[in-house]
């Protein structure tokens, strides 16, 4: 979000006007690229998103990573133990000692899965960006916002979102 | 900014500090480690520290051909290879080579009773039980570890002998007996 | 060690017992060429055995004024091709190398030296071999065909090699006034005393008891400066020597000690006996004892003990009767009278009158004397009976040598042994007997001569602590003008002298010993001396010389060359005389033995009086630190008792019953007033004591500063005693003394290392079994037939090392410990350590008893490193710092160790040992110091603080030994495998008693193999495979061979009828 | 149950109430508090420098109890952590709703406790400076690692334990930290500006955010119930009497979940009072935990007499001598304390009024936290002093030094766990909005 586009925050003060905003503003094409701001996520706004953006990718982010560290859990011991084959507990080394193995590949199966899900959330959330837009203060407190670009502030968009219920309509540049 | 900067600096400038041959010492010290205190040779290959005299190895092992167990002659029965005492030396130098300075040294010190000082160049921690006579027994050339002395001065450490190598060989020689158990070498 | 015959080694491990099979005495010693051969000092170090003039060429000069010359006061390099190990430095040095200027001819640096001498530290004179590395002595053994040692060693042999590098050694000779010391040159203290003995013609010599040429020498001094030859008096506080020698003199006119061939016996009645403790040559006997009572196809010897503490000997015993304080000279003679009874006796008519007669004369004492101590007189039927069947021998001693009728007790075992016929076969007494290292009375005669006496040297021995104080030895030498200590170490008599000067210690020394007569066991010095000391007999040389009285001798070498002569004429050797001393040093002994007639048993009179009864105290030797002369070494302390398990400390022992009758609680610090003094001390309630007997060991209660391990340890029990002595040799009273016991109201902390003392119903720990369940069910076992999804387990490897452990063997002395401790530089701790439960023993001795308190069984249980093919400790380790190697050792890997002590508990032995702080030498007390770097095996690693560290088999040593026979086998072309006695373990080794067998268990022929098949052999929490019941599956490579008990009686453990379960 | 939670505070309510702590100064007893913890926490680094500098013999241990109130102490904190995963992901997962009032709490609680616990082994070794070689790390010795080692699954476990934890946590801490940010000026803003990552609230981070917590709650719930299992086989792979059983793992399992619960309702209630919280960590939500413990503390009753039952069905007569000598040896006064404190004083909780009670169930998990603590002590020495032979049995003391790293433990966590309250909201605004009455302009009808 570095470069900034101008346009209109709507904000809101209630769960069901945000809704119905959603519902009025969906599908309309000004209101294409609009985005909305909540400070904490109910699943009717979430749903929303789904039906809008498709489900979250995060999941294959999660897949990847989660079978990456099965592989790796599962070779690293054999392969350790391949190359100096110390006799432990009057065992041979590497196959002979599979059952610990799971362990090796239930933990990395669960760490790699957790960072390669955080990455995915960082990345596809463009989080991690210290230069992030604040349009309002107000948006992580108990105010909804709904930002249209390229609208203005006497322009149809801002009327219409006043009247499904936003109790001010901010200019952003 | 700036601050940071200079912080990032000291951080990085410490971290190798530690990392470096002196500090390694420091942070892997504790006190009165018995154990600890000659582990990894942090020295390495290229080792070549200065003896009392320069012994050209060259000129005995090289030019005149002389078996290295000539001098060395505790390396197949002895865990360590010896360094020749000066009766050993005595023996051809009291005719040959008596003008020039280092066997004018050595015949002093011969005279006068007294050992000479040499320098470790391979040097083990002392947690290793290393013995010459099994590599030897096993039919390994002394070159194989210590280079080419025939064409050197004085003893340059030529392995980086660190374990890694160790195990490396015997891994690729357990069919002349070499063993990989950790009690091989250390007990 | 170097063979002659490399071919012979094959042969030689099929020999069903390692050491000599009878009576090692009897086979001839003149064959030189058989056998070991080990290095002549002379041959390695040509100038130790010659003068500094001889080599310049004065020797012409020094002759003439009969000086002997010292020859080694410049320490020179002898040295080391590389400055080995364990210096403790924070950053790595640049090591040096310093190899010879002259090396000895057969000398690879790396490569140890080995030398034969002969034991110094108690009249027994065992042979050992020191192991010594680029010239320091690393290690002792016993020799391997010396006869005496049969190559074990005790535990005090074995730790000499720890007073050799003591440090708080004297530095320099010291002059002494008013309590002030102030340290000389030796030219001056030889002057000084010179000057004192030349102005004085009476000079007594106060010695320790010795057999070889060192009395006849200092009688020869004496000579030489005017005065007279009786003045040596010879001292030694086990008053064993003096009684038996003095009661052999009444019995039969001649002094000596018989040679106790045990191993001929066959029941062997111990009257208060200590014969494994301390005897009078614990290690021959141990080995005697072994072999007789070690079983023979269906038979067993039997050791039958009576006494009133608890000895190892009394828990090695099959049957012991617990008996008064006091009534050993009773029970003896009620034996004899039983003996006597019966038709079968044996002994002449003579002999039988003198008995009859003695028996008479204390008919009434006898008749109530059954009830005093308690036997029924069915029992000594009984055991009279026996022992006519068989060969048999009755050995007294013990406690009771140091009572007012030590030496009739002798008489009376004389009598018993009489009637017995062990006399010539068992008791040798004509043929290779040993002259008593002491002289009888000596003492006394010292106290009564002492106003007349102007100086007195006290060489090597410690008459002031091993002495009760109301024996009046101190008051007697300070009435002598000059006294001159000449000791090794700090002992009390310094106080009083005017001259302390430092003696060498044992292996730096020149010197014989003949422990039979007509044996010769020499000692030659392994190392340069290590302090500013010299060899006493060349201190005196130098005092005559300087007295204008030289002795004639370039040094003392010179002396006892001339004293060997004999042996070379004996030995009709065909090579001339120089070639065989060399030959003899090489070998370190040569002999036939003596023979002379002994007559019939002259008339002898013992008159009893049996005991009263009441507490009554006893002051036994400790078998580790004996009369006290032992507490300064650190790992001696460190062993612990075997019975109590008490390290570095005294005890009072007391049976658990009476403690509850007294109301006494282990811990609680008694007063103990006796009648000649009080001593306090803790209690500890010890089962099988006789309900009277108060039993506090000798051996601890030094105040010394200048000795920090002794130092405050313990309490001297000798305080107690009021003067009293032997009637016939003078012998002080140490025990059975009345006592009164109050409580001080503290309590103590005894260091014990063992905290609980029964097996618990744990059947499968000590497993027991008899002669009559052997017969029957006895088959060949295979330990190792255990269902197991890896059985590919035991098929690495070329080799693979096996121990055994015999329980029926096991004696509990400590040796192994001791050996192990110095051979693998384990550390000592010191008590605070040990009350915390941190000793570091790789091997350890489990007491158990079982029974009841008045009269239990004992078991001892040496436990090492199992060496477990599927090893708990392995798995656990996240590092890999213990692994297995391919021929079944459990390897651990120190540097690799990062101390999460998990390994520790994974194993179900517990003998894996924690260094909890880095170590010193002896960190004891308030000091610390660093390890003495030279008393430690260049050979092993010197564990620092966080690492696990235990027992590895020696490895160090099978090593060497592996590669030997490479060596053999490239020599000669052909397979060479390591043998049975290619290779021994520290503890193995050691052992006087033969408990420990190790081997190749690949080698189906081998000692170990056989053992292991034994159907006598299970595996420690094994379970009981006869049942399919394999215990906890760790399938250990060590196993121990069950206990049997003698006559179908059962012994420790097996009152637990139900066998424990593992899961 | 927290349906019929009575709300006096609106969503409105939320942030102003919450950050006012953050903002603002605490209730004086917090700095009493932090001072106290940053006390014990010195004691601890003392302890541990003596420890590195002389050795680790300054503490009690000896052969044969190699392990001591170190890992006593690790098997504690590890089993802190427990309740804060079990509370923030099992829950979630479950969309028990009053988990949202206490998550944050718990789950710091859950992060702190592990980094405490993760301290232990290394305090625990014997050289902590060669620590890192149980990591397989390639080096120039050609040594690997022990797979085989519990202790390296520990390494593992509790590593990757951490490391997810602490995620889930800052996760969850990034829209909070951007509602402080958004109140803040001038350079806490930049701070807070950073941590927040440039968190706006737009909602496709929130659909991003609440699949990826999702996955993460996902992943961390097995870990609630592997990483206390595999602690548990650091017991139960070793062959030790008392140790060397299969009901380890759901049973320390429980352990660790009563303990935990106990321990976060000893840290809520003070805080809630320190930040004057009460309106938003109702009652309820309070009552609903100490159910939660009820529940582990009836499973850990069970699971102790079914370990004596085993002892005793199995035969095994080394198994049952640890046994009997726990009940009455000289670990009794252990024993008994971890019973009583485990399975009898909690049955209190049955009660519906001495669960309302907050002092009376205060003292309650406070002994639980003992109990706990007691029953890992007795697990870990009581098996380890007296187990095969009777040779080689010890004893073991806690010396001082001992004592100090525990109590030192408590100053780490402490201090870490108050600095949190200091900075960061401690009850998850973004979550404690969603269980609140929705703000609707048109209110529900029911």
């Amino acid at each position: 979000m570095t470069t900034k586009t101008a346009g209109i925050l709507a904000l809101f003060d209630y769960l069901d006007d945000v809704e119905a905003a959603l519902e009025t503003i969906k599908g309309r094409p000004e209101f294409k690229d609009h985005i909305l701001y909540s400070h904490t996520s109910y699943h009717e706004l979430v749903h929303h998103a789904e039906e809008r953006y498709g489900p979250s990718q995060v999941r294959w982010f999660t897949l990847t990573g989660a079978l990456t560290g099965a592989t790796t859990g599962f070779w690293l011991p054999i392969l350790c133990d391949l190359d100096f084959p110390l006799i432990v507990g009057g065992k041979t080394p590497a196959f002979s000692s599979l059952p610990p193995n799971v362990i090796f590949i239930f933990e990395l199966f669960v760490l790699f899965g957790a960072l390669a899900t955080i990455l995915g959330m960082l990345w596809l959330g463009r989080l991690g960006n210290p230069h992030a837009r604040i349009l309002d203060n107000r948006l992580m407190d108990d105010k909804f916002g709904i930002f249209v670009p390229g609208a203005r502030v006497d322009g149809e968009e801002a009327s219409l979102l006043k009247s499904q219920g936003a109790f001010e309509i901010k200019k952003t540049s | 900014m700036r601050a940071l900067k200079i912080l990032t600096a000291a951080v990085c400038i410490l971290v190798c500090q530690m990392i470096s041959t002196d500090a390694k010492a420091w942070w892997m010290w504790s006190p009165g480690d018995t154990v600890e205190n000659s582990t990894q040779s942090m020295i390495g290959s290229g080792y070549h520290p200065d003896q009392p005299i320069d012994f050209p190895h060259n000129i005995h092992a090289g030019n005149l051909k002389m078996d290295c167990q000539y001098c060395h002659s505790a390396a197949r029965r002895s865990q360590s290879a010896g360094v020749p005492p000066l009766n050993t030396c005595m023996g051809c130098h009291k005719i040959v080579a008596t003008d020039k300075d280092p066997i004018k040294y050595i015949a002093e010190k011969y005279k006068r009773n007294e050992p000479v000082e040499w320098t470790k160049v391979h040097d083990l921690p002392d947690f290793v039980r290393f013995s010459h006579k099994p590599h030897v027994l096993a039919g390994f050339t002394c070159q194989e570890c210590h280079g080419p002395m025939q064409e050197k001065v004085t003893a340059a450490q030529h392995a980086p002998l660190q374990m890694g190598w160790c195990i490396g060989c015997h891994k690729d020689n357990l069919d002349k007996g070499a063993k990989i158990s950790c009690n091989t070498c250390h007990y | 060690m170097e063979r002659l015959e490399f071919d012979e080694l094959d042969k030689l491990s099929e020999q069903k017992e390692v050491f000599a099979p009878d009576a090692t005495f009897e086979a001839p010693v003149k064959n030189i060429g058989k056998g070991h051969l080990f290095m002549a000092v002379e041959e390695v170090m040509p100038e130790i055995g010659a003068t500094d003039l001889e080599v310049s060429g004065e020797i012409a000069e020094s002759k003439g004024k009969g000086y002997p010359i010292a020859r080694r006061d410049v320490m020179r390099l002898f040295s080391a091709s590389a400055i080995l190990g364990a210096t403790a430095c924070v950053k790595r040095p640049a090591e040096k190398i310093v190899p010879y200027v002259n090396q000895p001819i057969d000398f690879a640096p790396g490569n140890p030296v080995y030398y034969a001498t002969t034991c110094n530290e108690c009249p027994a004179a065992c042979g050992v071999v020191v192991k010594t590395r680029e010239g320091r002595p690393t290690k002792l053994e016993g020799g391997p065909e010396h006869p005496v040692s049969q190559g074990a060693l005790c535990a005090i042999g074995q730790a000499s090699i720890q007073s050799l590098y003591h440090p708080e050694r004297h530095k320099s000779p010291l002059f002494q006034t008013n309590g002030h010391a102030k340290e000389l040159s030796w030219e001056a203290a030889f002057d000084r005393i010179g000057a004192i003995v030349k102005g004085s013609k009476k000079v007594g010599i106060i010695t320790k008891g010795s057999t070889g040429s060192q009395r006849k020498f200092y009688a020869e001094f004496l000579t030489k400066i005017g005065s007279k030859s009786e003045n040596v008096f010879t001292w030694d506080a086990n008053g064993l020597y003096s009684s038996i020698s003095e009661a052999h003199r009444l019995a039969f006119g001649v002094e000596g000690l018989p040679r106790l061939e045990l191993a001929r016996a066959s029941t062997i009645v111990g009257i208060g006996s200590d014969i494994l403790d301390v005897g009078t040559s614990v290690v021959y006997h141990s080995k005697g004892l072994s072999q007789a009572l070690s079983i023979k196809g269906l038979e067993k010897g039997e050791l039958v003990q009576f006494e009133a503490v608890m000895s190892l000997t009394g828990g090695r015993a099959d049957k012991r009767h617990v008996i008064p304080v006091g009534s050993e000279l009773a029970t003896t003679l009620l034996l004899v009278r039983a003996l006597h009874e019966k038709t079968a006796a044996k002994g002449s008519k003579g002999a039988r009158a003198v008995i009859a007669s003695v028996l008479d004369a204390n008919k009434g004492a006898l008749d109530q004397a059954y009830d005093v101590i308690g036997v029924k007189k069915e029992v000594f039927e009984a055991l009279a009976h026996k022992m006519l069947e068989k060969p048999s021998v009755l050995v007294a001693g013990g406690t009771a040598s140091f009572d007012e009728n030590a030496t009739s007790l002798q008489v009376a075992g004389i009598f018993a042994n009489i009637l017995l016929g062990a006399y010539g076969s068992i008791l040798n007494f004509d043929k290779g007997w040993s002259a008593s290292p002491v002289k009888a009375g000596d003492m006394k005669r010292f106290v009564e001569a002492s106003p007349d006496l102007d100086v007195v040297f006290v060489i090597g021995t410690d008459p002031s602590f091993s002495l009760p104080a109301s024996y009046g030895f101190s008051e007697a030498l300070t009435k002598v003008k000059t006294i001159i200590s000449i000791q090794n170490f700090p002992a009390e008599v310094d106080r009083l002298a005017e001259f302390i000067l430092p003696a060498d210690h044992y292996l730096e020394t020149w010197g014989d010993e003949e422990p039979v007569s007509g044996f010769l066991s020499i000692r030659q010095p392994a190392v340069r001396t290590t302090v500013n000391s010299r060899q006493p007999e060349e201190m005196l040389m130098w005092i005559a010389a300087s007295a204008g009285a030289p002795m004639g001798y370039a040094d003392y070498r010179t002396y006892l060359s001339a004293q060997w002569k004999s042996y070379y004429e004996m030995a009709g050797a065909k090579v001339d005389y120089e070639t065989f001393v060399k030959a003899v040093l090489r070998r370190g002994f040569i002999g036939k033995l003596d023979t002379r007639t002994v007559g019939d048993l002259i008339d002898v009179k013992i008159s009893l009086t049996l005991p009263e009864s009441g507490l009554k105290l006893v002051a036994p030797f400790d078998h580790r630190l004996r009369d006290g002369s032992f507490a300064h070494i650190p790992i001696l302390q460190e062993v612990g008792d075997g019975m109590t398990t008490i390290a570095w400390d005294s005890w009072i022992a007391i049976n658990p019953n009476t403690c509850r009758k007294l109301g006494l609680k282990r811990n609680d610090v008694i007063r103990v007033e006796g009648p000649g003094g009080f001593f306090e001390g803790a209690v500890f309630p010890l089962p099988g004591l006789h309900p009277d007997a108060i039993v506090a060991p000798r051996g601890n209660g030094h105040t010394d500063k200048r000795s920090t391990i002794s130092n405050g340890v313990g309490f001297n029990p000798l305080a107690a005693f009021s003067k009293a002595e032997d009637k016939v040799t003078g012998q002080p009273v140490t025990s059975g003394q009345k006592v009164k016991l109050s409580l001080v109201g503290k309590t103590y902390r005894l260091a014990a290392m063992q905290k609980h003392h029964d097996i618990g119903n744990r059947s499968d720990i000590i497993r027991t079994t008899s002669l009559a369940t052997l017969a029957n069910e006895g088959r060949e076992k295979d330990l190792d037939s255990v269902p197991d999804l890896y059985p590919d387990i035991l098929q690495r490897g070329d080799y693979r090392w096996g121990m055994s452990v015999d329980l029926s063997k096991c004696t509990g002395c400590g040796a192994c410990m001791t050996a192990c401790s110095l051979e693998n530089n384990v550390a000592q701790i010191g008590r605070e350590q040990i009350l915390l439960g941190r000793e570091m023993h790789w091997i350890r001795l489990d007491r158990y008893f079982n029974g009841e308190v008045d009269s239990p069984g004992v078991t001892f249980q040496p436990v090492m490193c199992q060496q477990c093919n599927h090893a708990p400790c392995e798995a656990v380790c996240p590092v890999l710092a213990t692994t297995h190697d391919d021929e079944g050792i459990n390897a651990m890997t120190y540097n690799r160790c990062v101390g999460t002590r998990y390994c520790g508990n994974a194993c179900p032995y517990k003998v894996r040992r924690f260094n909890w702080w880095t170590y010193k030498w002896n960190t004891m007390g308030e000091k610390e110091r660093d390890r003495n770097i030279k008393a430690l095996n260049p050979d092993v690693t010197v564990r620092t603080r966080g690492v696990m560290e235990k027992c590895n088999f020696c490895v160090g040593r099978l090593r060497d030994a592996k590669l030997s026979a490479k060596e053999r086998s490239k020599e000669f072309g052909r397979e060479f495998r390591v043998q049975d006695s290619d290779v021994k373990t520290a503890c193995q080794q050691t052992c006087p008693s033969d408990a420990i067998t190790f081997g190749d268990l690949k080698n189906p022929g081998s000692g170990i193999s056989k053992l292991r098949r034994d159907p006598r052999a299970y595996l420690l929490l094994g379970g009981f495979p006869e049942e399919k019941e394999y215990g906890l599956k760790t399938m250990p490579n060590v196993s121990y061979l069950m206990k049997v008990g003698a006559d179908n009686e059962s012994v420790a453990g097996s009152e637990g009828t139900q066998a424990p379960k593992h899961g | 149950m927290s349906d019929t939670v009575q709300w006096d505070k609106t969503v409105s309510d939320v942030n102003e109430g919450i950050l006012k702590g953050v903002e603002g100064r605490p209730h004086p007893t917090y700095y009493i508090a932090l001072v106290f913890a940053l006390t014990l926490l010195a004691i601890g680094i003392t302890g541990w420098g003596l420890i590195i500098s002389f050795g680790i013999g300054l503490s009690g241990k000896s052969s044969p109890v190699y392990w001591g109130t170190f890992i006593t102490d690790f098997v504690f904190w590890v089993g802190i952590g427990h309740a804060g995963t079990l509370i923030s992901a099992i829950l979630f997962l479950f969309r028990a709703k009053w988990r949202n009032s206490i998550n944050r709490s718990a789950e710091a609680m859950t992060v702190f406790a592990v980094i405490t616990a993760g301290l232990f082994p290394l305090i625990h070794m014997g050289r902590v400076w060669n620590g890192f070689w149980t990591l397989p790390l390639p080096n120039t010795n050609n040594m690997w690692v022990n797979f085989r080692s519990p202790l390296l699954w520990d390494v593992f476990a509790i590593s990757t334990y951490l490391t997810v934890s602490l995620l889930f946590w800052y996760m969850g801490l990034v829209p909070d930290i951007a509602s402080l940010r958004d109140r803040v000026k001038g350079f806490k803003r930049f701070v807070y500006g950073i941590l927040s990552l440039g968190w706006t609230g737009n909602i496709r981070q929130w659909h991003h955010y609440e699949t990826g917590y999702g996955f993460l709650a996902a992943l961390s719930t097995p870990l609630v119930l592997s990483v206390h299992s595999i602690v548990s086989w650091d017991f139960a792979m070793a062959l030790q009497p008392g140790w060397h059983t299969t009901i380890f793992p759901p049973y320390f399992v429980a352990g660790a979940i009563l303990s935990g619960c106990a321990m976060v309702y000893n840290l809520v209630v003070p805080v809630r009072k320190m930040f004057r919280l009460e309106g938003f960590i109702k009652e309820e939500h309070l009552e609903a935990c100490l159910k939660l413990t009820l529940l582990t503390s009836t499973i850990v009753a069970y699971a102790y007499a079914i370990e004596f039952f085993v002892a005793w069905y199995s035969g095994n007569y080394y198994e049952w001598a640890i046994f009997k000598g726990r009940a009455t040896g000289p670990y009794s006064f252990y024993f008994w304390t971890m019973t009583f404190c485990n399975c009898v004083f909690p049955l209190l909780l049955w009660s519906r009024k001495i669960r309302y009670n907050i002092p009376v169930a205060m003292v309650i998990c406070f002994l639980i936290n003992i109990g706990m603590w007691f029953e890992r002590y007795n697990i870990v020495i009581s098996s380890l002093a007296e187990d095969f032979l009777p040779g080689s049995w010890g004893h073991y003391e806690p010396s001082i030094i001992d004592m100090c790293m525990t109590f030192g433990s408590f100053g780490w966590f402490f201090t870490w766990f108050l600095i949190f309250t200091k900075f960061f909201p401690f009850v998850s605004m973004s979550e404690l909005k969603l269980i609140m009455p929705k703000p609707l302009r048109r209110k529900p009808t029911h």
